[in-house]
């Protein structure tokens, strides 16, 4: 298994890992971006992703090709949301399956760091206070 | 004078207040083209804007074409 | 929760992570060892791990705790199976909730290391021929 | 003579052939009480192999005391 996808619903992170099981692997790491009830001192009530989905499903194709490509991984997937989410909602789910730990955890981080970087995804948080704005991942850490 | 479909996300499209739109623009590169929209819609400087022709990264001094399809991209926040 | 367990039942990766979620966390990086149908190119038809658990308990509960203190996360825990495991069974469970991403994934990759080399588990492969053997982590990789 | 509670696991459980053992024995280190065991057990070369002595990894010249609880640790294999 070897998708990028875009879900408007809630994700199901059950389903993903049980899609990316294979018994000639070890290792599986997974990485969950959730939705976080501040930022920095901020009270977050919901966010909004918006995608431009065509170039965002290539360009997250191209990176999971891009991990199996430069790590021994036999199943790379990565989930993301779209819409409006609430507090603890799942953003985004990455799942490597590899025979060893190394790679697993390499290609994992991998991922979701060019994801974030590459992807045309783009978050509007609505704070507590009633103010809302878009923000980004250069100004965010 | 050529016809582009562009579509707009995230602050763009609240300062555009719709999704796309078909422009007829005498524009001979992207960049030339977001400065003639942000003068409609004021949208904010191009700053660390990126632009994407036919759903591929592109310099914004690429030419357009007739048909080209136009996003500009705000810089990113997915996971 | 920050746990270190032993159970001699299949593992339930879904509630493990439910136990883990915090609204105040934005990153969830989560390790699982299966049992591969292989080791190097011999066929391998089941496991059994073997456990000290009294100290296992005690050394796992430690390793966890390093974690806590080392990087910057919320949440650790980690669960390991003993008994006899059938190829694609869970063997390990390590989740590690965090505000950022990078905390999460270091220490998630730091518990099961240590895990991997100080708690007291053995194991012991069936192999397709009949034959069988107790092997450890300095031989294998 | 002292009497030490030993239990054990992997490999050295099937050469034993029980689980655990109270021994009476005249050993005053761990690295002795091995010994003796192997000697009834035909268990393995001491090579890579660690003690905890109630349930501490150990020195194996620590001196054992009545009623301590001693493990053999084989090369462990988790995760």
């Amino acid at each position: 298994m070897s998708d990028f996808l875009f879900s408007h619903d809630l994700l199901d992170p059950a389903s993903y890992r049980q899609a990316q099981t294979d018994s000639a692997c070890g290792g599986f790491v997974c990485f969950e971006g959730w939705v976080r009830n501040h930022n920095d001192d901020r009270p977050v009530i919901r966010l909004e992703y918006q995608a431009y989905e065509k170039m965002g499903i290539r360009e997250g194709q191209r990176v999971l090709d891009e991990a199996l490509e430069q790590f021994e991984v036999s199943g790379v997937s990565c989930i993301h949301r779209t819409g409006t989410l609430e507090i603890g909602d799942l953003a985004v789910w990455v799942g490597v399956s590899a025979h060893h730990r190394d790679a697993a955890f390499s290609a994992c981080r991998y991922i979701i760091d060019e994801i974030k970087l590459r992807v045309p995804i783009w978050k509007k948080e609505h704070y507590a206070d009633g103010d809302s704005g878009w923000i980004n991942n250069e100004q965010a850490k | 004078m050529i016809s582009v479909d562009v579509e707009f996300f995230a602050m763009l499209r609240e300062h555009a207040g719709r999704e796309r739109e078909k422009v007829e623009t005498n524009a001979d590169t992207a960049a030339e083209l977001y400065s003639e929209l942000a003068d409609r819609y004021a949208f904010p400087d191009i700053g660390r804007m990126k632009v994407a022709i036919n759903q591929e990264f592109s310099d914004w001094e690429s030419r357009l074409s007739d048909g080209d399809s136009v996003v500009f991209i705000p810089p990113v926040a997915g996971g």
